[in-house]
């Protein structure tokens, strides 16, 4: 129970970088702040306990994702409509 | 469009709140999904049967194997998909992009990068082979393994990377990680088991046969490795520059 | 189960009720995390307050490393309770993962900047000072 | 208002997490539907899909329970754990025992993370897949945006009933001169369907 406070804090970051994610008309913003959305998601992970899944998306969703989301918006507008 | 688009994502969420209320409550040891009996076999039995101290290793590669090579399958497919889809697609003469600048390979990030990728593909590796008493597995080590060959296309060029990593390679290393977790899976099929029933390697293995599954799921893991590895960097080789491989990000 | 029961008041009966007291060690270790802390906040204050991308960069590239590298050796102080093998590895492992910060923090912040640089970013100068509300980021 | 038995108290305090995973999932929907470029909708998919992992983990939780992974004592060789001040031997003598209901209960449910871990790898090479796909679309129509992709195709679809000719694959328009040619040659149909349908050249 003592984790709770932590808990609820990432909880409503979460919620907070969803939104800014997909708020924001800059794709590259928007794609770094899926990588933090990813890592939020991560550290909520590895407090409950799943170890191995936060490893994993840690790897992947803050590593990876990112990565290929920037690669593909290089060869694309960088603006978006909404 | 704008308001209409409310209208499902509304009663999605209404009907979804309404279901969570009957959630057991966050926690409780006595929840349904913890008091089934098959996650209750796994957390006592893991131990007795596989000798792995990570359930989640020992449940991935072995409990659920079959489950877990067709992902790897999967994970294959949609690499030769992209492979396939921008395979000579794109614009022949090359276009400057709309943020490119042409600048040479930054001297301080090159040279902190010869530092790191050493020790990146060495923690990658212990990553893959400690799996079985500490999180990890062929899924993170593979990862982390694709991503330093991407952060050395990233420091220099893409085409200094592709000399150390051939993009023909990935076809045949993805396959070779399938061939690899199917072959250990029919070898023991021959040995008079069933598919991925690793205990029967016991029978040409000087090992017990708790301790063979226990190193078959070694070999299991590398396989996974060697495909998410391949795969993730011709993901990044190929979407970086549209299927040219060359002048990447 | 009340709001107050739930959230707030376990934290702070797990931090009174705590029966052993910190070895010096372990009081060092706080000490040096809070001190992180306090550099985490200037970093904060810096990326905000700042006007152009490069004195940005030098807040965000400076105390970061230097606030991250502090509370993570905290951190392994605080985790020696006793002179243990298990503590000491510990206490190793979180050294490793300070190097690596020292190593990567300062060359990916050099990084953005020399991409901000070939991208014809000017610094800011005198003369933007002077005349007001010219360049705002 | 915040006391038992009230809706407040049973989803934002006792189920905060299961809360939280139907916003996530109800913004990542949203998006999904009502974003209009291709690679906020794959952000969307991908919020969309964390949401459920997070489901998932969320009901695998114990509370007061270690990772799934054993410790020392259960630990079947007993060769992993820290070479402490304990005598070694000892976890040689006993081996790997089947761990009995009480301690079942001290590990977190491993079933969800596998289930979960695997779906996040695969997860990522879809949206390789999908970023891919966008990429393909861009190059050729030149745009990612929703409603001006659908408006690019209806007029394409157009041109090419109209014209009858291919349309190269570049996404250049044809020359005015071939284009002449080609109307002279299926005069007739032109005609006739120039008349039910909006002039393809009059809309660019």
């Amino acid at each position: 129970m003592g984790l709770a406070l932590f808990n609820t804090f990432i909880l409503l970051l979460l919620v907070v970088a969803a939104l800014l994610a997909l708020r924001v008309k800059d794709l590259l913003t928007a794609s770094v702040v899926f990588a933090v959305y990813s890592f939020l998601m991560c550290l909520l992970w590895a407090e409950m306990g799943a170890v191995d899944v936060a490893f994993t998306e840690a790897t992947v969703g803050a590593g990876i994702s990112t990565v290929v989301l920037i690669a593909t918006i290089f060869n694309l507008k960088r603006k978006s409509s909404d | 469009m704008k308001l209409l688009s409310y209208i499902p994502v509304l009663v999605v969420g209404v009907l979804l709140l309404y279901a969570a209320k009957d959630f057991p409550e966050w926690g409780s040891p006595d929840a349904p999904a913890s008091k089934s009996p098959v996650s209750s076999h796994f957390i006592a039995n893991t131990g007795v049967d596989t000798e792995v101290p990570n359930m989640v290793t020992a449940v991935l590669a072995d409990y659920r194997g079959f489950d877990t090579m067709f992902e790897t399958v999967v994970v294959f497919i949609a690499g030769m998909a992209v492979l396939a889809i921008l395979k000579n697609s794109g614009r022949k003469k090359l276009v400057k992009r709309e943020f490119e600048v042409d600048a040479e390979p930054d001297l301080i990030v090159t040279n902190t990068v010869r530092l790191l990728v050493p020790v990146i593909q060495i923690f990658a590796f212990y990553v893959l082979a400690h799996g079985h008493v500490s999180p990890g597995g062929g899924f993170q080590g593979g990862v982390l393994m694709g991503a330093s060959f991407i952060l050395v296309a990233l420091s220099w060029d893409l085409e200094t990377a592709l000399i150390r990593f051939p993009l023909n390679w990935t076809t045949i290393l993805g396959g070779l990680g399938i061939f690899l977790y199917a072959g250990i899976g029919l070898l023991s099929m021959f040995l008079g088991g069933e598919f991925l029933d690793y205990s029967e390697l016991a029978n040409i293995f000087p090992v017990s046969r708790e301790m063979a599954r226990y190193h078959a799921m070694l070999g299991v893991e590398i396989g996974v490795g060697l495909t998410v590895t391949a795969i993730m960097f011709s993901l990044y080789a190929n979407l970086s520059t549209e299927g040219r491989l060359q002048r990447g990000l | 189960m009340s709001l107050d029961q739930t959230i707030f008041i376990p934290v702070l009966a797990e931090s009174l009720h705590t029966t052993t007291s910190p070895t010096p060690l372990q009081f060092f270790g706080i000490l040096l995390s809070l001190l992180g802390l306090f550099f985490f906040v200037g970093t904060a204050v810096g990326m905000i307050r700042f006007p152009d991308f490069y004195t940005r960069m030098h807040a965000a590239g400076k105390g970061d490393t230097l606030s991250t590298m502090l509370m993570l050796s905290g951190f392994g102080l605080v985790s020696m309770e006793d002179l243990s093998m298990g503590s000491w590895l510990l206490f190793f492992k979180i050294m490793g993962v300070v190097l690596f910060i020292f190593i990567t923090c300062p060359t990916s912040s050099h990084a953005l900047m020399r991409a901000a640089f070939e991208d014809d970013e000017m610094p800011m100068t005198e003369k933007d000072l002077k005349k007001p509300s010219a360049k705002k980021k | 208002m915040f006391e038992d038995g009230t809706i407040i108290n049973e989803l934002l305090i006792e189920r905060l997490n299961y809360f939280i995973y139907v916003v996530l999932l109800l913004i990542g929907l949203h998006a999904m539907i009502a974003k209009k470029n291709l690679i906020k909708k794959l952000i969307g998919m991908s919020i969309f899909q964390t949401a459920i992992i997070l489901f998932y983990v969320s009901i695998g939780v114990k509370e007061g329970s270690t990772i799934p992974v054993y410790l020392p004592e259960h630990d079947p060789h007993g060769s992993h754990s820290v070479p402490s001040d304990t005598n070694e031997t000892s976890h040689f003598d006993h081996g790997p025992v089947i761990l009995d209901s009480s301690l079942v209960k001290g590990y977190a449910n491993p079933l969800p993370h596998v289930l979960m871990l695997t779906a996040i790898v695969v997860g990522v090479a879809t949206l390789g897949l999908a970023l891919a796909l966008c990429q393909r679309i861009y190059q050729g129509y030149g745009t990612i945006e929703e409603d001006e992709l659908l408006a690019k195709m209806e007029s394409r679809e157009i041109r090419s009933k109209t014209l009858s000719v291919q349309i190269p694959k570049d996404q250049k328009l044809p020359k005015k001169d071939e284009l002449k040619k080609e109307k002279s040659r299926s005069v007739s149909k032109s005609k006739t369907l120039s008349a039910s349908k909006p002039k393809p050249k009059g809309k660019k």
